[in-house]
């Protein structure tokens, strides 16, 4: 039974990274419907930042991630406003290659720039380990949690009840009838993408600090994973974001726990096929037919 | 075959690298090691008076770039000996390329056992390696675990999505006298090890067998330590890497022990000199990927020396016959099986630092 | 108020209008009158700034528009209910109101106009809370006109909004604007009832295959036999 | 029917004309050894691109999973071969890799492909991850992550050569049947085309099964072509790079597809010498391509011999861009 | 026997009964309307009655050589197979094919030859293709569209695009047409000119048309018989001289004069 709380608890924390990365992008997917692939790759450019800022500036966590975040957002923006505006009118998987195009060039820049091995990520802060009876939670982990289930609440705010979430919303559905209401459709998607790529740059530095390792190749997976969690859930939906992460995190974790880990994927793969024909339109999504 | 005219002023090396894609950074790491030893060869006066002309390409952790660039470096630049590629899949995709154009490729990092050997257990005519097989490492660490290390209960945790790893499972098990009471996989995507940890931490058990990149192994013994698991952690090539450290966070690395081809530590020369100058051209201590393919590159001037030729087909026929190649990953001469014949090396760290080495010898 | 000179508009290669030239003045109800594609909702979308014309001048109270962003030419008093309604889907009906005050400032106010807009359409009272993506055709509609009505527009643009709304509810409709305009909001209508059009216009204008080929009063153009062979199917 | 005749022919007189010309480049050493390999992979990737628009260009389903069906066809014409290294063995590999791909896309097709946009495009990435796992756990049969090597070298580029044409025709004739346009309604508007009495589902799984089965052509080629095959070379990104080729020729433009890949072969060959700026080079040149040509090097429109033939009858309505 | 039988037909949305107990009957050859306030479930009666919704409650029956087939719970694809089309009340054309294209893709279910010969492009196939274009081009003419069989949909005028859905939905073969709002955005002349073609289509194909509109000159003009929706609710039924009459309906939907 421990076993199996502890099971959960190491579920929990594996889908909260990826919840954290997935909410950032499903926000953007929600407003323009681009797959932002290079979002994995923004992760991995916050991860850096920190990295520089702790070893190379030596600063704090605070401030490393504040600068994290900030760099992320406009290296977001810039992605953006050269790689994507162009492609608004565009067809979907056009502006998708294109995301596929900027999620290459970071990650091989970053290659060619710092080289393609691994490092090791400053530890600044100690890592408190909490024991109960024999379960285990450190401090990382619960960092990360909370500042997962804060991010998606403060995301669904600013979404659902900020005035910029509501052009947000309005962008989303109908960008000439948005123009219509005087709203400024290209700073509502740049202001999307600055506050994704912010959220990216935070997980960057909280899950560099976390694993303690960085590589320009790290935005892939969790990048995918992330892009799947907030699927499952419900694309577009924030609190899916964290449901999908959590979901995915967790079926992982027992199936390597208590399965096999050589399936591991496989399986959870499989289980996400069957929750969505069971429910086409993800965990959260509402299952309603297009009226015509 | 079509070798390098002998009036032409220089004699061409080709590269096959990983220098972009999944596995870049070993690619990356011997390139770096072939093209330090490149430069001390064409400062020292280049081989038979000529001076080296080295052509990387990249393969892109990709088996039919492999085989292309393979193909390009044999037939369009005519060079007469390729070093790389850096893992088993991306040689092997290169091995009928080389073959059809007969020129030999050294590969520092190939370790499977097939590369050299086809099923049939006919020797590939024009692959060398200058690394360890797997089949010889892993029967080495299995001896070390239970001679060494007195384990009788041993885990593995493996990279079920390398084949390096899964070459060196299949060894150690198949010679691992004790007994193998949990045989854990994860993928080389992974970074959160907890879950396996978690299964394997109330298990019975006095080491661990881990055959991993450094990447993952780093990351795993922090994990692992940090849960509170103490026993030895056993493994091979892939840990040497100062990463492993860093990654695991020095405190954690104790009772750890890895079969090695050259230890920082070793006062020999010519090992000092090569941490020396590599570590100013790069800012970075070398690792064992690029003390292989350093090596690799002496031992495809070695050949060609012993050719007097650069003619490709001559050099194959030299590499055959080394018996005697002095490198910084050890002595040897190449076997009747392409392999070199040297012996493992296990270095054991505690608290990070290097405390001692034992010699296996292969039985 | 406004005034339109030599407005051209291209889709690509294609000319949607062709030197067009109209004026409408403060208080007045002007319609656009014309046959399918002859460029009636291209010129609000040049107006709205939403499209940018090849050539020709727009001038609202003396002041050239025609290069103004929507933003600044809705923050300017003029407002558009476009062709096909383009409620925003997914949110509310509430909320979608919301929107056509995004740009004002004044809450009080806000909620005021909101109280006129549910006076004016109980149905959209009845259903503030559903998504507008399910509404009917003549729901969206309604919620289209509240939502521009929520700006407090100087000059409303209203694109064929009695499209597919039932007979009592186009009567309805043209009240409303008769007395949004009595209200003192200036209002330029295309309209495909043309009748009903002309009967509560000041003035009106003819398009065809985008130029001007007819104007005056409404009356006047009720009277035409062109108009009446044309768009009024006698 | 005359017209349609003269089509054909002048088809078939392009075709005949390119082999002969890549035959002549092979004789004369034009075409060396390294060439041969872009060739090969070029016409592979022919294979795969066309199946693949088949399903996201012309059914208008998003399907990220095509590396899956090729692995299938990859180890069934690798397995066979190794066994019975012969032509008749390739022959019996390549056909199993056709019925297995088939009978899988099949099985996930029906109930997968109600799903919409990118809970389908998810679905199937999962579908070929799946495929990939298991053979990674195949154990001696598929051997794991080290993968078959050795597998007989029994492909030419003349045999290439001729799937390729035997592949796009099939796919040019369905496109161009009266199932063709279903399904190319079902990609304009699903709901308009079940109202036209259309089977959607029947449509959609049929082009997926068809794409399926291409995809396990092009990866048997690509087996028996480069002898060595590893569950790591069909992950998601090989999906992606045939996603690439698609979306750049066009979208529902076969010949567009063609040409991609041919373009796209040159243009890594010209890449190759650069290293790690290769791969920088490349990205930059995908994005500047999107943005410059967002519907693909073709939107939908086709290169015709007709079109060459009456090059006097007016241009095509010029496409406007699609809305989003 | 009545060709399209509906009884107690309702469907809820959450707590809205869009359409709720409807009853109503289609005779051979007849043209019917259906009117009613903006929301009152016309639409959605039609989405119910073609297979896109499935009832709450309720039966659809047509009858099918003298048998009654129920339609519930069927495809959309299949109740088109049985003789029902319908065109849609924000216009969903193939907007990026061409006009020709629109039609030939109606005429698929009715094909009768096979993938296998389009493979191998057997005579057969040509011979068909033939055949179903020219029966295409032929529909399109009674529509004024023939000259227009390669334009891309997207980019005919709007009053061309109505017709040209209607041409699609006759190019399915129907028994029954359901026609939503076919004279929106039109002008009134345009309009006189539609009601003259549905009137014309009615007696060549001899079907039966089941129409929506708004536009009472259209409406009381064709139709030989109403029914009157309101809040899902059949408030009326009758000639258009009683409809014209009813109090109910002045009052919920004509408005007084
Ligand atoms: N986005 C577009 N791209 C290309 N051509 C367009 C576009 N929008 C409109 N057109 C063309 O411009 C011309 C004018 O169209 P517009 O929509 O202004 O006509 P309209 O008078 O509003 O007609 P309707 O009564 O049908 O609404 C038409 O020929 C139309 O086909
Ligand atoms: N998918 C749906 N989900 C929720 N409510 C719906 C849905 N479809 C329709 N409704 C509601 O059902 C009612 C009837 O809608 P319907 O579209 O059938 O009206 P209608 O009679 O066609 O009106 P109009 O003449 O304005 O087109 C409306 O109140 C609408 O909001
Ligand atoms: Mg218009
Ligand atoms: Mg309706």
């Amino acid at each position: 039974m421990e076993n199996f709380i502890q099971q959960l608890i190491n579920g929990l924390s594996l889908g909260s990274i990826y919840a954290l990365i997935a909410l950032g992008y499903t926000m953007v997917y929600g407003i323009i419907k681009l797959i932002n692939f290079a979002h994995g790759e923004i992760y991995m450019v916050g991860a850096f930042v920190g990295y520089a800022t702790i070893n190379i500036l030596h600063l704090g966590l605070i401030p490393s991630l504040i600068i994290s975040m900030v760099v992320c957002a406009i290296l977001g923006a810039i992605i953006e406003r050269v790689a994507y505006k162009p492609l608004r009118k565009a067809t979907r998987v056009a502006a998708l290659i294109t995301a596929i195009g900027v999620s290459f060039l970071v990650q091989n820049s970053m290659i060619y720039l710092v080289g393609p091995q691994v490092r090791a990520f400053p530890q600044v802060i100690t890592k408190k380990v909490y024991n109960l009876g024999s379960i285990q939670v450190n401090q990382t982990q619960i960092t990360i949690f909370a500042t997962t289930i804060v991010l998606m609440l403060a995301l669904q705010f600013i979404v659902k009840q900020t005035k910029m979430g509501k052009a947000m919303r309005a962008v989303s559905t109908d960008a000439d009838a948005a123009r219509l209401m005087g709203i400024n459709v290209d700073n509502v998607i740049s202001f999307t993408f600055i506050l994704g790529s912010a959220l990216a740059g935070a997980a960057g530095v909280l899950v560099g600090m976390y694993y303690n390792s960085i590589d320009p190749m790290m935005g892939v997976v969790p990048g995918l994973k992330a892009f799947i969690a907030a699927v499952l859930g419900g694309i577009g939906i924030i609190p899916g974001a964290l449901l999908g992460g959590f979901t995915i995190g967790i079926i992982e974790t027992l199936i390597s726990g208590y399965g096999s880990s050589l399936v591991k994927d496989a399986v959870v793969y499989l289980i996400l096929i069957i929750i969505l024909i069971v429910k086409p339109t993800g965990l959260l999504g509402k299952n309603t037919k297009e009226k015509v | 075959a079509q070798g390098s005219a002998d009036d032409s002023d220089t004699i061409k090396i080709g590269g096959n690298f990983e220098l972009t894609g999944p596995v870049s950074a070993y690619g990356t790491a011997e390139s770096n090691g072939a093209k330090l030893a490149i430069k001390e060869i064409n400062e020292a006066g280049g081989v038979l008076d000529k001076q080296l002309d080295y052509i990387e390409l990249d393969n892109k952790s990709d088996t039919t770039e492999s085989a292309s660039i393979a193909t390009k470096l044999a037939t369009q630049e005519k060079v007469s000996v390729i070093v790389g590629p850096a893992t088993s899949g991306t040689t092997k995709a290169a091995t009928p390329a080389v073959t059809r154009a007969k020129v030999a490729m050294i590969t520092p990092s190939g370790t499977d056992d097939g590369l050299t050997l086809d099923d049939n257990g006919n020797v590939q005519p024009y692959v060398f390696r200058t690394g360890f097989q797997d089949s010889f490492q892993g029967v080495a660490l299995a001896e070390f675990a239970t001679t060494h290390l007195d384990s009788k209960k041993a885990v593995i945790i493996g990279d079920s999505s390398s084949d390096y790893a899964i070459g060196l499972t299949k060894s150690f098990k198949n010679s691992y006298t004790g007994e193998i009471v949990a045989d854990e996989n994860f993928t080389a995507d992974d970074t959160d090890f907890n879950a396996i940890l978690t299964r394997i931490k109330d298990k019975d058990f006095d080491v661990i067998y881990m055959p991993a990149y450094y990447e993952q192994a780093g990351l795993i013994i922090k994990q692992a330590r940090e849960m509170g698991i103490e026993q030895p952690i056993l493994g091979a090539d892939g840990f040497s890497n100062q990463a492993l450290l860093d990654l695991a966070g020095e405190e954690n690395v104790s009772n750890v022990y890895y079969s090695a081809h050259f230890s920082l530590n070793n006062e020999e020369k010519n090992i000092q000199d090569f941490i020396k100058a590599y570590t100013d051209e790069y800012k970075t201590a070398p690792d064992a990927f690029s003390a292989l393919a350093y090596d690799s590159v002496y031992l495809a001037k070695q050949g060609i020396e012993e050719a007097d030729s650069s003619d490709p087909e001559e050099v194959v026929k030299a590499l055959e016959a080394i018996t005697d190649f002095q490198g910084v990953t050890g002595n040897f001469a190449i076997d009747e099986n392409h392999n070199p014949v040297k012996s493992v090396f296990v270095i054991e760290l505690q608290d990070g630092k290097e405390v001692g080495g034992t010699e296996v010898a292969p039985k | 108020m406004l005034q339109v000179k030599k407005l051209t508009v291209h889709y690509g290669v294609i000319q949607a209008t062709k030197e067009v030239s109209f004026e409408v003045n403060e208080g007045e109800i002007v319609s656009l009158i014309g046959a399918n594609g002859a460029g009636k909702s291209t010129i609000l979308k040049a107006l709205s700034g939403l499209h940018r014309p090849t050539s020709g001048e727009i001038l609202y109270k003396g002041q050239p528009i025609q290069k103004e962003t929507t933003k600044k030419i809705v923050e300017l008093g003029i407002s558009q209910v476009p062709e096909g309604r383009h409620v925003f889907g997914g949110m509310s009906v509430l909320e979608n109101l919301e929107m056509g005050a995004y740009l004002r400032k004044d809450k009080s106010e806000i909620q005021k106009d909101l109280k006129m807009v549910f006076d004016r359409f109980p149905v959209l009272g009845e259903r503030k809370k559903q998504d507008t993506a399910t509404l009917s055709g003549g729901e969206q509609q309604m919620v289209a006109m509240g939502r521009a009505l929520m700006s407090r527009p100087k000059l409303l643009l209203l694109d064929e909004p009695s499209m597919g709304l039932a007979p009592i509810f186009i009567k309805e409709i043209f009240n409303i604007i008769k007395m949004i305009n009595e209200q003192g909001t200036t209002i330029l209508l295309i309209e495909q009832n043309a009748k009903v059009a002309l009967e509560i216009a000041h003035k009106g204008y003819v398009l065809e295959t985008g130029k001007v080929v007819q104007s005056g009063t409404g009356q006047e153009l009720l009277a035409s036999d062109e108009v009446q062979k044309a768009y009024l199917g006698g | 029917m005359k017209q349609f005749n003269k089509t054909n022919l002048g088809w078939l007189i392009f075709i005949a004309v390119a082999f002969l010309l890549i035959q002549f480049g092979v004789s004369f050493g034009l075409i060396d050894a390294f060439y041969e390999i872009t060739l090969m992979t070029i016409l592979i990737n022919i294979i795969l691109a066309a199946g693949l628009n088949l399903i996201i260009g012309f059914s208008g389903q998003f399907s990220l999973g095509h590396a899956g069906f090729m692995a299938i066809g990859a180890y069934c014409t690798g397995i066979m071969t190794i066994k019975l290294p012969t032509l008749v063995g390739l022959f019996a590999g390549l056909l199993l890799g056709i019925i297995v791909a088939s009978l899988v896309a099949l099985v996930v097709g029906i109930p997968t492909l109600r799903l919409k946009g990118d809970y389908l495009a998810i679905a199937t990435l999962g579908v070929a991850e799946i495929i990939r796992i298991a053979i990674l756990n195949m154990g001696s049969l598929t051997n794991g992550a080290a993968g078959l090597s050795g597998i007989p070298y029994l492909t030419t580029w003349q045999l290439a050569f001729i799937f390729v044409v035997v592949t796009l025709v099939i796919i040019v004739n369905y496109i161009k049947s009266s199932a063709g346009r279903a399904t190319v309604a079902i990609r304009e508007d699903e709901i308009a085309a079940e109202s036209m009495g259309i089977n959607t589902t029947k449509f959609k799984t049929i082009a997926f099964v068809i794409g399926a089965a291409t995809a396990a052509v092009g990866g048997g080629l690509h087996a028996s072509y480069f002898s060595v095959i590893r569950p790591a070379d069909f992950t998601f990104m090989k999906s992606i790079d045939i996603l690439i080729i698609v979306v750049f020729g066009g979208l529902g433009s076969v010949t567009g597809s063609v040409v991609a890949a041919i373009v796209l072969g040159i243009i890594n060959v010209f890449l190759q010498p650069f290293g790690q700026l290769r791969m920088i080079l490349y990205s930059v040149a995908l994005i500047a391509i999107m943005i410059f040509k967002p519907s693909g090097l073709f939107g939908t429109k086709e290169f015709t011999i007709s079109g060459l033939l009456n090059r006097k009858k007016k241009a095509s309505p010029k496409q406007k861009e699609e809305p989003k | 026997m009545s060709l399209l039988e509906v009884k107690k037909l309702t469907k809820n949305f959450g707590g809205l009964a869009a359409v709720s107990m409807v009853s109503m009957e289609l005779g051979d050859n007849e043209l019917v309307g259906l009117i009613g306030p903006n929301g009152a479930g016309k639409t959605t009666l039609f989405n119910l009655l073609t297979g896109v919704y499935e009832p709450t409650e309720g039966s659809i029956d047509l009858a099918i050589n003298d048998k009654q087939e129920s339609l519930v719970g069927k495809k959309t694809y299949t109740i088109t197979d049985m003789g029902l089309g319908r065109t849609f009340q924000n216009i969903r054309l193939f907007k990026d094919l061409t006009v020709l294209d629109n039609v030939l893709i109606a005429m698929h279910a009715k094909n009768k030859v096979g993938t296998v010969a389009a493979l191998f492009r057997t005579p057969a196939f040509y011979a068909s293709e033939q055949t179903l274009k020219a029966e295409a081009i032929k529909l399109l003419k009674i529509f004024n569209l023939d000259t227009k069989v390669s334009e891309l949909a997207k980019n005919l005028p709007y009053g061309e695009q109505r017709r040209l859905e209607i041409v699609r939905a006759l190019a399915t073969k129907p028994k029954i047409l359901f026609l939503d709002e076919p004279a929106a955005g039109m002008n009134p002349q345009e309009t006189a000119d539609l009601t003259a073609l549905i009137r014309q289509i009615q007696k060549d194909f001899k079907i039966t048309i089941l129409l929506i509109e708004h536009d009472m000159s259209l409406v009381m003009n064709v139709c030989e018989r109403i029914y009157v929706l309101e809040y899902g609710r059949m408030i009326a039924h009758g000639t258009p001289k009683e409809i014209k009459n009813n109090k109910a309906v002045i009052k919920a939907y004509l408005g007084g004069d």
